[in-house]
């Protein structure tokens, strides 16, 4: 059974089904079991419609037909979320963006966009996670936090992981963060580094790397030593791989640690074999930046008000379109927005039109004009997925959803319908 | 120069594209076709009439018009997109992507320019009589080339990255620069009046960053050079001392980092580097 | 619906039909003998250029490493850009094409089929959802084969047997058409630092050479009767002097020939035709490779031409993109897959002034003219790594036209007019023999018995071109050549019209092609467990998980090998 | 009043709660929670357990604190979550990503404040001006 939490898209899980119940979950991951025997609880199954401040429930086609509305007469409607659902929906919203002529952009934004922004400008070594089971001796994670975020990408694919040609023991650990995080717990090496100053860190590993002199004491709060000895560690090792994460994405200089981090690992294949991966949180955040750059021929942040694809984060980008007040209507989908952005964004977000579909009431649909309750995917209904290392999976239904809920790919089209009548009846 | 003022009607909900909004465009065209001419309001069609009251005429050729736009064009992105000639004044605060790879002509904000200033441009200059937003005189995403040609002045405040992988041209600051100024800078020069923020001329390769405010600190990726009375920028002496710093030498770059000595007394202990 | 195309100068290499006035009839997506003229659509097509669709057999147009191309070339896209209409989807161009956009210009250049060459198996549901997105044409693609672990070791072993039982168990598992191989054990190698310098150089913790791999990998393909030769990417690929290489490889199969029947695809070897022995002394050594398959009939090659411009290489090869790399510093992208193979995308600007580039381009021009019998040799640009492949209608014109290269060559750098051999060629396509190349002997080299050809039965894949074969000379008249290949005035997919003027009126779903091969059952129920247990040590997905059930094509098109396996 | 350095981040009970839904008990205690050095605590003179207030220059929010040896001394962690958001703001400087790290932040003992309630927060916040 696939799991469809985090980029690690775990497809071991064994899970136990009585009736229509899940009753059981084997799976070594508290997120994961949380998921599985917690996603039934706190359902919604009435699609809601706000009215004089209160939520009302309606039926379906009422719904439908009030977020068509919303979408068709909006100037420049802005298409969010698409993180935690199936390519098969990703593809269908895309097309609802482009009919509609809105903005459509997906959680990477708020995510790893800065990874992407910086692989546009280096490209990105890197390899599938069963290359750094067999072959990887030294394991960087880097502003990353997979005891918390991704228990299992240790134990599956990395450091615990037993490989062809590696064994755990031969695998060394580094762990780079700010704070001594659970896995830096667990690591051979941490180094500790100050706020907003990895990207100093890393350009002092390229100066060492580069048999240069530092004209410091001390880089980032770390010691010019422990420095060069990872540097040393990083140049002797026979199969290397650098994981990160938000810590480098969302701190000062976001696409630029990026640029570091890239940039650093490029040179050490100068030495040896380097690889780097970002650590995608969401289970199908990779599979809507690949299903949006197949499509659009960009990534996320895609801009179809003028009825073909155009790209320019940080103006097209969900938080700066909410936050210049550029969008006057909102359709959330998978993603909850209100717990993950700024406050001015969110503000302005509610300040419009908000319709949102999720299984959840979630703190988005909370705020929301209209909210279509949807199914599961990857436990009420299937679909494709795409790793972290972009390795595609196919997920399964193990139950039916609750009576009349309908998956998001059927909820898009039943919305994509309605709206070209609405736009042929102009 | 002939002028053609376009003042724009309310406040708008969505975007407006400006790219139309050049002399390129509007030169040769009576007020009446200009005022027909259409763009886009987010996803509408919408004509300049709806968006703008319009007074004077426009010239035959674009190099003698001198477009004057008014208002609140907060919204308004695009404007100036690959002008080549003539003048555009804009009075009142203005969005995104003003002067859009530009080859040629002036543009003059008088008030506060949003993001992405003077992205991909080759010629001509641009003035703001206020602040602008981040990555000014920057590239599109994944040209790997910034500016490369002209000038920018900005009497107020930048925001990040400023001059992100520009290849040739100055940028002139008034007031301070936010983190990453020059960052990837491969040529040109960049002169910032007041304070930096952190990593000044990060990976760059080539060109000269002038700071005479602050600066945090210098990327360890530099080494310092020498101490100097003064430097030049365009022709024009700047009065020093500055420390010079050259790097980013894990890009094996040549650019030069003219710091003022003054006001960064927490860089002394560089110079016991200098031989 | 019936059609009637009226009045076209036909060309039809299959059925030896040569530029004739002929009717065209087409009932039910198919082409019949005729039609009643009463109740058929009648399309007037007088003095046109009426030719089966194209077949390209190796184009890179969909999967992992494109989409890699795709997401990290935004200044590829933004100033070329398709708006939606009517029937067609908005996208972007160019190097990388987003895939509806891809569809659209293939259709419009009027190509009806398109294989994508190369596929890592684990990524392969990416491609087949990428090729599903890909509108109008017909498409499959090519799983890679030359650095997957369990096939060296069967060869390793001398397990031919069970070898071919694996590859008929991943062909159909996962829908893929033939034998890929790419740089044969230089990828594993590169895994971990290193490249393969020689054919018989040993793959480390192998213990199997290039050569080893090769050999058995042709052996399989005729015990499985694949529909298609092995089709390889040689190893040192972009290395001067890597002719030798080519050659040794084309020679190593030899012996394993039967009769006529080519055993092996070479692709795009202007990449591998190279004298000399660094950037500053390569030469074109596509004299030897062409003699080499003009005296034997049991290779087939394709070109690979290149384009001056910008474009956007991407290849399974990634010690050769890291090579790339480290000669531009530009951008580099490498993605090793677990157990099977890797890829690299490097951007490039070929440029006419550069001698190394100018060499490359007089290298596949050459093949295309040294190699006698167009049966057995294909045009391509390898899209996108010579170049885009809007850019056909120009090779064309090269191709038919000693007046149109002279104007390119005269203004390269004299050194690469010398190191070569281009200048002193004066044979010139006929349209005859570009649509043996480009049409009739790709789809028999893929045994597409129903494409490449307008006979009755064939599939109604038809392309028109606006200009007159009778009147225009293609010597002098290059230009109009290039415009009217450039803009089918007709592409006619499966008996509908898909372009009209050169512009899309329809954009039906095409078919996925795949090979459902078996090797004998006892044999297969004795493999498949023991690949399934090592299945889970070597690989980070469950075995279940691997497998792509054939709802998941939009249109699936199975093909059954020829002869019975075994 | 101390200036600290903001964090936020994932932890695995955020995680966990998410999946029970957000506005689970679990998740919401977890997401109002923040983190700091136990030494800071006495610096602040405030025991595990108390409310805290932070300032940005974004906004400010009251929060319980619980002691962490894993955030270094100046820091404070806060998981993401709809608390953590009302003290990041929108600047992306280009990038479409806000700062959600490294954030100066100023923070107070706020005996006898306690933590707002989720529901009445949201609307209060974002009261919809529709």
């Amino acid at each position: 059974m696939i799991c469809p939490s985090c980029g690690n898209l775990c497809d071991d899980n064994e899970v136990y089904v009585e009736g229509n119940k899940i009753v059981k979950v084997r799976t070594e991951c508290a997120i994961s079991s949380s998921k599985f025997l917690n996603y039934n609880k706190e359902r919604n199954t009435k699609p809601l419609v706000r009215m004089g401040g209160q939520f009302k429930p309606t039926t379906l086609d009422d719904a439908i037909e009030q977020v068509a509305r919303m979408l068709v007469e909006a100037e420049y409607p802005l298409l969010y979320g698409w993180s935690e659902t199936s390519c098969e929906a990703v593809k269908k919203g895309i097309e609802l963006a482009e009919e509609v002529g809105g903005v459509i952009d997906n959680t990477a934004t708020v995510c790893h966009g800065p990874s992407i922004l910086g692989v546009q400008d280096f490209g990105e070594p890197t390899c599938s996670l069963g290359e750094v089971r067999a072959r990887a001796d030294l394991i960087i994670y880097w502003g990353c936090n997979p005891s918390s975020a991704h228990t299992r990408h240790m134990k599956r694919y990395a450091s615990l992981s037993k490989g062809r040609f590696r064994l755990p023991e031969q695998k060394k650990v580094v762990v780079v963060d700010v704070r001594k995080t659970p896995t830096a717990r667990n690591a051979n090496i941490f180094v500790q580094v100050k706020p907003n100053q990895d990207y100093e860190l890393m350009a002092a590993l390229k100066m060492l790397l580069g048999n240069e002199e530092i004209e410091e004491q001390e880089v980032a709060g770390v010691p010019v030593e422990q420095i060069e000895e990872l540097a040393e560690l990083m140049r002797s090792c026979e199969f290397g791989v650098l994981f990160f994460g938000l810590g480098l994405t969302m701190s000062e200089g976001k696409e630029r640690n990026i640029d570091g981090a890239l940039t650093l690992v490029r040179e050490l294949n100068k030495w040896t074999k380097f690889a780097i991966m970002p650590m995608r949180g969401h289970y199908n955040v990779t599979g809507a930046n690949k299903v949006l750059t197949w499509q659009t021929g960009y990534p996320y942040a895609v801009d179809f008000s003028r009825g073909y694809p155009r790209y320019e984060p940080g103006d097209t980008s969900a938080v700066d379109v909410l936050s210049r007040g550029y969008n006057d209507a909102t359709l959330v989908v998978a993603s909850d927005p209100v717990a993950t952005f700024p406050k001015d964004a969110v503000k302005h977000l509610c300040s419009k039109h908000l319709a949102v579909i999720d299984p959840h009431i979630s703190l988005t649909a909370f705020m929301a004009d209209v909210v279509i309750p949807s199914s599961f995917i990857g436990i009420e209904e299937g679909g494709t997925a795409y790793r972290m290392d972009g390795v595609p999976l196919i997920m399964k239904k193990v139950v039916e959803p609750p009576e009349g809920i309908l998956p998001d790919v059927q909820i898009l089209d039943l919305i994509l319908k309605r709206v070209r009548e609405l736009k042929k009846g102009r | 120069m002939v002028e053609l003022k376009l003042k724009i009607k309310a406040q708008h909900l969505t975007p407006i594209e400006g790219e139309v909004l050049t002399p390129d465009n509007l030169a040769g065209k009576s007020v009446n076709e200009i005022l027909n001419l259409e763009t886009w309001r987010g996803n509408r069609r919408v004509k300049l009439s709806e968006l703008f009251t319009v007074e004077g005429e426009s010239a035959s050729k674009p190099s003698d018009l001198h477009l004057i736009l008014e208002g609140d064009l907060r919204k308004v992105r695009h404007i100036g997109s690959r002008m080549s000639a003539g003048k555009i004044t804009i009075n009142g605060p203005v969005g995104t992507f003003v002067g859009f790879e530009v080859t040629g002509g002036t543009i003059v904000v008088n008030g506060d320019a949003d993001a992405f200033l003077g992205m991909g441009m080759s010629g001509g200059v641009i003035e703001v009589n206020g602040n602008a937003g981040d990555a000014v005189g920057s590239g599109y995403w994944g040209t790997r080339c910034g500016m490369r040609g002209g000038l920018i002045v900005v009497k107020g405040n930048v925001g990040a990255e400023l001059g992100c992988w520009m290849k040739d041209g100055t940028i002139r600051v008034g007031g301070n620069s936010d983190i990453f100024a020059g960052v990837r800078m491969q040529g040109g020069t960049i002169f910032i009046a007041g304070n930096v923020g952190a990593k000044p001329g990060a990976a760059m390769v080539n060109g000269k960053i002038v700071v005479l405010g602050n600066v945090p600190n210098i990327p360890p990726s530099f080494h310092i050079d020498e101490i100097r009375p003064s430097t030049k920028v365009d022709g024009d002496k700047i009065q020093g001392p500055f420390y010079v710093f050259y790097g980013d030498i894990t890009e094996g770059g040549n650019g030069k980092l003219f710091i003022s000595v003054e006001k960064n007394p927490h860089l002394k202990y560089r110079e016991a580097y200098i031989f | 619906m019936e059609y009637l195309l009226k009045n076209g100068y036909v060309v039809d290499p299959t059925n030896k039909i040569d530029c004739e006035r002929k009717d065209i009839a087409v009932k039910d997506g198919k082409v019949v003998e005729s039609v009643d003229e009463s109740r058929a659509k009648v399309i007037d097509v007088k003095d046109m250029l009426v030719m089966p669709g194209g077949v390209d057999l190796h184009s890179h147009i969909a999967g992992s490493k494109v989409n890699i191309g795709r997401l990290f070339r935004p200044e590829d896209h933004y100033k070329d850009y398709e708006v939606k209409s009517g029937v067609r989807r908005s996208g972007v161009g160019h190097s990388v094409p987003s895939v509806f956009t891809t569809g659209y210009r293939y259709a419009i250049l009027g190509y009806t089929t398109v294989f994508e060459p190369a596929t890592p198996p684990l990524k392969t549901l990416h491609t087949h959802e990428e090729l599903n997105d890909i509108p109008i044409v017909d498409k499959a693609c090519f799983p890679l084969f030359g650095n997957n672990w369990f096939v060296m070791e069967y060869i390793r072993d001398g397990k031919l047997e069970e070898c071919a039982a694996y590859i008929a168990w991943l062909m159909r598992s996962i829908k893929g058409y033939a034998i890929k191989v790419v740089d044969p054990g230089g990828v594993e190698t590169w895994k971990w630092g290193g490249t393969v310098q020689d054919f018989d150089q040993e793959v480390p913790r192998f213990g199997i050479t290039p050569r080893e791999i090769v050999r058995g990998l042709v052996k399989v393909n005729k015990m499985l009767g694949l529909p298609h030769p092995v089709h390889i990417h040689a190893n040192q690929l972009g290395v001067p002097g890597n002719y030798k290489t080519t050659l040794r490889t084309m020679d190593a199969v030899k012996d394993l020939a039967s009769g006529d029947k080519p055993a092996l695809h070479i692709t795009h070897v202007q990449f591998n035709a190279y004298g000399g022995v660094d950037y500053l002394s390569i030469s074109s050594r596509a004299d030897d490779v062409a003699d080499y398959v003009n005296k034997n009939p049991h290779v087939t090659i394709d070109i690979g031409q290149v384009i001056f411009g910008d474009t956007t290489t991407m290849t399974a090869d990634g010690p050769f993109e890291y090579k790339l790399f480290t000669l531009f510093r530009g951008k580099w992208a490498n993605t090793d897959v677990e157990v099977e193979t890797g890829a690299g995308v490097v951007p490039i600007t070929y440029s006419r002034s550069n001698y190394v580039h100018a060499v490359m381009w007089c290298i596949g021009l050459e093949l295309a003219l040294l190699v006698n019998d167009p049966w057995r040799v294909f045009i391509t640009t390898d899209h996108p790594n010579g170049g885009p492949f809007i850019e056909y209608p120009r090779v064309f014109s090269w191709l038919m036209s000693e007046k149109a290269r002279e104007r390119v060559l005269k203004r390269l750098p004299r050194l690469a007019r010398v190191r070569t051999h281009l200048r002193d060629i004066d044979r010139e396509y006929t349209f005859y023999e570009l649509a043996i190349s480009t049409r009739a002997a790709t789809a028999k080299i893929l045994r597409l018995t129903n494409k490449g050809h307008l006979g009755e039965g064939a599939d109604a894949d038809i392309a028109v071109y606006n200009i007159n074969p009778k009147e225009v000379n293609p010597s002098l008249d290059y230009k109009l050549v290039r415009q009217a290949f450039s803009r089918a005035y007709l592409t006619m997919k499966d008996g509908e019209i898909v372009v009209k003027d050169g512009e899309i009126v329809s954009a039906p779903v095409g078919r996925t092609y795949w090979a459902n091969t078996r090797a004998p059952k006892d044999v297969e129920d004795v493999v498949i467990p023991k690949v399934k247990k090592l299945f889970e040590e070597y690989y980070t997905v469950r075995f279940e998980n691997y497998y792509i059930p054939e709802s998941y094509l939009a249109c699936s098109a199975p093909i059954q090998p020829l002869e019975p396996a075994g | 009043m101390v200036k600290f350095t903001l964090l936020t981040g994932r932890s695995l009970v955020q995680g966990v709660g998410k999946e029970a839904g957000k506005f689970s008990e679990k998740y919401i205690q977890e997401v109002s929670t923040c983190q700091i050095d136990p030494e800071d605590l006495r610096v602040l003179n405030v025991k595990p357990g108390d409310c805290i207030k932070l300032t940005t220059e974004y906004g400010s929010v009251v929060l319980e604190v619980a002691a962490s040896s894993l955030v270094h001394r100046g820091s404070v962690f806060v998981p993401y979550g709809p608390y953590a958001n009302l003290l990041v703001g929108t600047k992306t400087g280009g990038t479409g990503m806000p700062s959600f790290k490294g954030i100066s932040v100023e923070v107070e003992p706020a005996l006898g404040e306690s933590v707002p309630e989720i529901k009445e927060l949201l609307t209060k916040t974002y009261g919809r001006v529709k």
